[in-house]
């Protein structure tokens, strides 16, 4: 239980906070990246200790205890998937902000579905 | 000293969540997560450093693009906010109930954290073997172009989607328009200058981090995001949009069969059984180094049809 | 000779913080915006530069001084550029002084 | 075939609609793209029936690490006899799906989004590493997102947007319960991971479960987290093979990982049936309370599906591992699959044709389109259980051996099921509209009559397909069916008794009902309340 994973967990937590207060669907975006952040931080934190170096075989043996000094190589290479994935989702959900924005002129989660309401009302009647 | 550097990081997401206006808030996101690719970096994994940095760069230049005009007005979604609740006894609602319910699931998390010392099963195998298993020296970039090169093929397949999707669910339908608006501020010739000299750099930054991910910190991902901004800069700073994007996006995808093909030929068949040993070392060397490439090559793409969108279309 | 070259580069590197020091007193001491940011650009860059080269003569000459050294070519460049942005679309989006908007209250 | 040829093929399941996808996507639009695509796939099904024939007949567990590293250094793909059946019944309803939309030109996106879907569905079935998992579902949700928006003219972005939002928070949470496991277990396979576990405390693992079965919950769309999946379902924009698709399969891959993850944690020592029984129910009666207030015939199927999902996870968490409600509830995920399949298509075509979706302007079907009308009159009734259906054997497994409050509960939910299906048949009969005839489109009928027959054919089968599929033998005895038979032709007159009396006409609480609907922080508030809840229920009374 090192520092680092508290404050990870901090950070996650805040992340859920804002979602839960704000209306604005910007800022839920904005809310959802930050606690993706917070997560990266957790995996990376685990079994840390002050000093630690890249496991590059080059940085390695200038280490002497490889188990404790040498940073875990999993977790990098799961968190680096873990990254694009939330630049791929955050890009998506900007689009298809827009596209709601210009159709419903609002940046509120209930106006939008008030709004989206009213559009299935007249295609009801339309169609 | 990690410690220090992860309470700042702290309190700038703290600042994240008390802004009024949205555009400092996304400009305390940028600085939050640069600060954490810095502690990464303390942390030990300098590879995530990098990926992290670039896409906390791409991210904040997509919000700033498409949120452009919510800036201006003054906090139009604080004016729609006080429209809807103008009662005070609602703020109750609006702040206290989810206050009160995230402390308490905060309260509940802490109390059953487990006690479990760490198990280093996994690190010490990839520590022993990952450079004689897949070769190179980059243990991370052996692992996610070797050991888990499954993931990597579905990560790619991912920023494909992410491609298809971003073109598909906008308002405009797939049009490749030619010229997007030009950006109403014109670009004097102090910034076009400097950009003229600092843009080959990063280029040169991105083909060093592709060329040897095996060996250093770095890789496919990372050295594709650096050669991406060399594109993003022609389309924010010199306005000029005429790369093919219709060409870029069929590039981008016969490049993703070449890697998928190329995977599964080299590692599921047991390609490196059938080398002789002496000759092992360089056909790993040199997977590596073309995995590297195209998916290098592959998120270049990828980037520089997503922000075309953003900027030359989804601006206006 | 090796304390000769750290007791030079520990001197570069006290006057660097030296230097930046006096950038973060011009930032509380000027009041409007443009002034600002004409101090923190100028003694950033200096500043910087300072301690990099402290940091390059302790290393003499090695490849970690060698990329220090390309470090503050890239600094000496994108640092004015910064600030010049930074001014530019200050003053396109219509950026007044505080001064400015006093007299305006006057006026109205 | 030699296991050596096998242990490669597992790989190929996933890999291979992969690249059929992209070539089908960069060969742009011609005329060969449907034929290709048909011919792709059904040898995709030839190969996953060819696996799922070798591992029901050599009765072992196919593991092939890809790339030949072992010593769970890689990723291992796990074909059991469990996740081989998923396999089978995916490639067999992306099959349907595609004689389906065969007629109806797609563009190449539609081609590339739904091979994209059913690799990723595949790799989650086979897949036995817990991050690989999460990149899969990832992949699903963005397809699943485009293609609930595919169509541009009347899609509506809200639905979209929520559905997202709120997949990728979720996930969030599942990231974090993988990051406790890799700590405490140091590796991320499932099956090295359920071993490891044995050794730890099981207060340790109350954290990581809570967090993984919150993002199961709401794969699952259990009762608070729900209100995501009828937007996603009924949505406007999307073609009706991919609403067919979605209730079918894509809420199975929720329950797939529910089995998988309560193993894990099962010998870990958190036994987590209870809280799953009590949410099953309570989803169960809710799905069918929101069901009987729709009107729009596609949200009445979606909200249907809710409550047949809560009765799976009702069989799945009352009796022993083997016993027959486990049994059960694995069949009724078939079943469901099947006839839910069957309804949505037909929905689909209904839809089309009269132009709407309000299942009270819709009446004569019976007249227009005899062929769909019987095969969704053969769905319907295999929804209720009617003896000699498939509904029924699933049903008299899943209520056999509870006691006599479960069953109380059990028949209230088949009564609510009843009463839905009654307002949905209602749109069969009636005056015949004056609609010019359409052209009849042999595929898509054909399609959905052989789905409806199916549907008939597995009722009386029960006991053979049972067998076949999961390698249970089992035992109907006649006096507790025959018992099952009587109280369902009760239920039925009391279903029709309530219709006739209380629904036809809507009430003001209907109304209520059926217009009430979560806002987004509701349901960011659903999510935090389940987790608090899984973790109080588990963590005080284990």
């Amino acid at each position: 239980m090192n520092s680092i994973e508290l404050i990870s967990i901090i950070v996650f937590f805040l992340g859920l906070y804002g979602l839960l207060t704000n209306r604005n669907i910007v800022k839920t975006i904005v809310f959802a990246s930050m606690m993706e952040v917070g997560i990266i931080m957790f995996w990376l934190s685990i079994g840390f200790t002050e000093g630690m170096v890249a496991p590059i075989v080059a940085s390695m043996f200038e280490v002497d205890n490889y188990q404790v000094y040498i940073s875990d190589p999993l977790p990098q290479a799961l968190m680096i998937t873990a990254i694009v994935i939330g630049i791929s989702i955050t890009a998506i959900k900007t689009i298809m902000f827009i596209t709601l924005y210009r159709k419903f002129k609002t940046t509120d989660w209930d106006i939008a579905k008030i709004k989206s309401k009213e559009v299935s009302k007249e295609a009801i009647q339309k169609g | 000293m990690t410690t220090t550097i992860m309470s700042f990081w702290l309190f700038c997401n703290i600042f994240v969540l008390f802004q009024k206006k949205l555009l400092s808030m996304i400009l305390w996101l940028f600085l939050s997560s640069i600060i954490a690719s810095l502690g990464f970096l303390f942390l030990g994994s300098p590879d995530v450093a990098m990926a992290e940095a670039t896409a906390s760069a791409f991210v904040t230049i997509i919000f700033i693009v498409c949120f452009e005009n919510f800036f201006g007005i003054k906090n139009l979604q604080n004016f729609i906010e006080e429209e809807n609740s103008k009662t005070r006894e609602n703020i109750f609602k609006k702040i206290i109930l989810p206050a009160f319910v995230v402390l308490c699931t905060f309260a509940l998390f802490m109390n059953f954290l487990p006690q479990a010392p760490q198990d280093t099963y996994l690190k010490n195998l990839y520590i022993l073997r990952a450079s004689t298993d897949v070769g190179g020296q980059n243990v991370v970039g052996a692992i996610y172009l070797g050991y888990r090169v499954y993931d990597t093929i579905f990560e790619a397949l991912l920023l494909l989607i992410a491609v298809v999707a971003v073109v598909h669910l906008s308002h405009f339908d797939g049009v490749y328009k030619k010229d997007g608006k030009q950006s109403e501020v014109k670009n004097n010739a102090i910034s076009l200058f400097t950009v003229r000299i600092v843009a080959p750099i990063t280029v040169l930054f991105g083909i060093y981090l592709i060329a040897n991910g095996a060996i250093t910190a770095g890789g496919g991902f990372q050295g594709g995001l650096a050669v991406a901004s060399f594109f993003i800069c022609r389309f924010l700073i010199f306005d000029i949009y005429d790369i093919p994007i219709k060409k870029v996006n069929k590039l981008e995808d016969t490049i993703f069969v070449a890697v998928v093909i190329m995977a599964s030929l080299m590692v599921f068949h047991g390609f490196f059984g059938e080398i002789p040993p002496n000759y092992l070392p360089i056909a790993q060397n040199i997977y590596l180094f073309i995995m590297n490439l195209l998916i290098g090559i592959k998120v270049a793409c990828g980037f520089t049809i997503l922000l075309y969108r953003y900027v030359a279309i989804e601006r206006n | 000779m090796e304390n000769l070259l750290h007791i030079i580069s520990n001197i570069f590197i006290v006057v660097g913080t030296f230097f930046i020091l006096i950038g973060v007193i011009a930032i509380f001491k000027f009041k409007d915006f443009f002034s600002r940011i004409l101090s923190t650009s100028k003694i950033d860059t200096v500043g910087a530069i300072t301690i990099l080269s402290g940091l390059a003569i302790r290393h003499g000459i090695s490849w970690f001084s060698a990329k220090t050294i390309l470090l503050m070519i890239l600094i000496l460049i994108i640092n004015p550029l910064k600030s010049h942005t930074l001014l530019r679309y200050a003053v396109i989006s219509g950026h007044k002084n505080k001064k400015a908007k006093g007299n305006k209250e006057v006026a109205k | 075939m030699t296991n050596q040829y096998i242990e490669n093929l597992l790989f190929y399941f996933v890999v291979s609609p992969v690249i059929i996808a992209v070539i089908l996507y960069l060969s742009g639009a011609n005329r060969f793209t449907r034929i290709v695509a048909l011919l792709a796939q059904s040898t995709l099904f030839y190969f996953t029936l060819q696996n799922f024939l070798y591992v029901s007949h050599t009765n072992n567990v196919i593991s092939s690490p890809v790339g030949g590293y072992y010593g769970f250094m890689g990723i291992v793909l796990v074909a059991d006899m469990l996740s081989s059946m998923f396999i089978m019944l995916t490639a067999f309803i992306f099959l349907i799906a595609t004689f389906y939309s065969f007629s109806a030109n797609h563009s190449p996106l539609f081609w590339l989004l739904k091979f994209l879907w059913q690799a990723s569905l595949i790799g989650i079935f086979l897949s036995g590493d817990f991050f690989n998992i999460f990149v899969l579902t990832e992949i699903a949700t963005i397809v699943v997102t485009v293609l609930i928006m595919y169509e541009r003219k009347n899609r509506n972005m809200y639905d979209g947007m929520i559905y997202l939002v709120i997949s990728t928070i979720i996930v969030n949470f599942f990231v974090f319960g993988v990051g406790y496991l890799y700590r405490m277990t140091g590796t991320l396979d499932i099956s090295l991971v359920s071993e490891r576990v044995r050794y730890l405390y099981t207060s340790d693992l109350i954290l990581p479960y809570a967090l993984i079965m919150t993002f199961v919950g709401l794969k699952c769309a259990l009762m608070p987290m729900y209100s995501w999946l009828p937007k996603a379902h009924g949505s406007k924009g999307a073609p009706s093979s991919v609403s067919a698709i979605l209730s079918g399969l894509h809420i199975k891959s929720g329950l797939y990982l529910f089995l998988r993850f309560s193993d894990v944690f099962q010998n870990g020592g958190i036994d987590g049936s209870q809280i799953f029984l009590v949410l099953g129910i309570i989803t169960a009666l809710a799905g069918v309370i929101f069901a009987v207030s729709q009107t729009d015939i596609k949200l009445m199927l979606a909200y249907s599906t809710i409550a047949q999902v809560g009765l799976i996870l009702v069989g799945l968490s009352i009796g022993d591992i083997d016993g027959y409600n486990y049994v059960g509830g694995l069949f009724h995920i078939a079943n469901h699959a099947i006839f839910k399949a069957c309804l949505f298509l037909g929905a689909g075509i209904i839809s089309h044709y009269y132009h709407t979706r309000e299942s009270t302007q819709i009446r004569g079907v019976f007249f227009e389109m005899p062929a769909i009308s019987i095969a969704m009159i053969l769905a319907l009734l295999g929804i209720i259980g009617t003896p000699l259906f498939n509904g029924s054997i699933s049903k008299y497994f899943l209520m056999s051996g509870t006691g006599w409050d479960t069953n109380i509960i059990l028949n209230i939910v088949n009564l609510g099921t009843i009463i839905i299906c009654i307002k949905f048949s209602a749109i069969f009969f009636g005056k015949k509209p004056n609609i010019r005839k359409k052209p009849l489109d042999i595929m898509s009928h054909g399609v959905i009559l052989l789905l409806g027959v199916m549907c008939f054919l597995m009722g009386i089968l029960g006991i053979q397909t049972i067998n076949f599929l999961f390698g249970y033998s089992v035992y109907v005895n006649i006096a507790g069916y025959t018992e099952k038979a009587i109280i369902f032709f009760v239920s039925l007159m009391a279903g029709y008794v309530i219709y006739k009396a209380f629904l036809t006409k809507e009430g003001p609480a209907m109304k209520w009902i059926r217009t009430s609907e979560m806002g987004f922080r509701g349901m960011c508030f659903s999510m935090v309340a389940f987790f608090a809840f899984i973790l109080i229920a588990v963590g005080f009374y284990n």
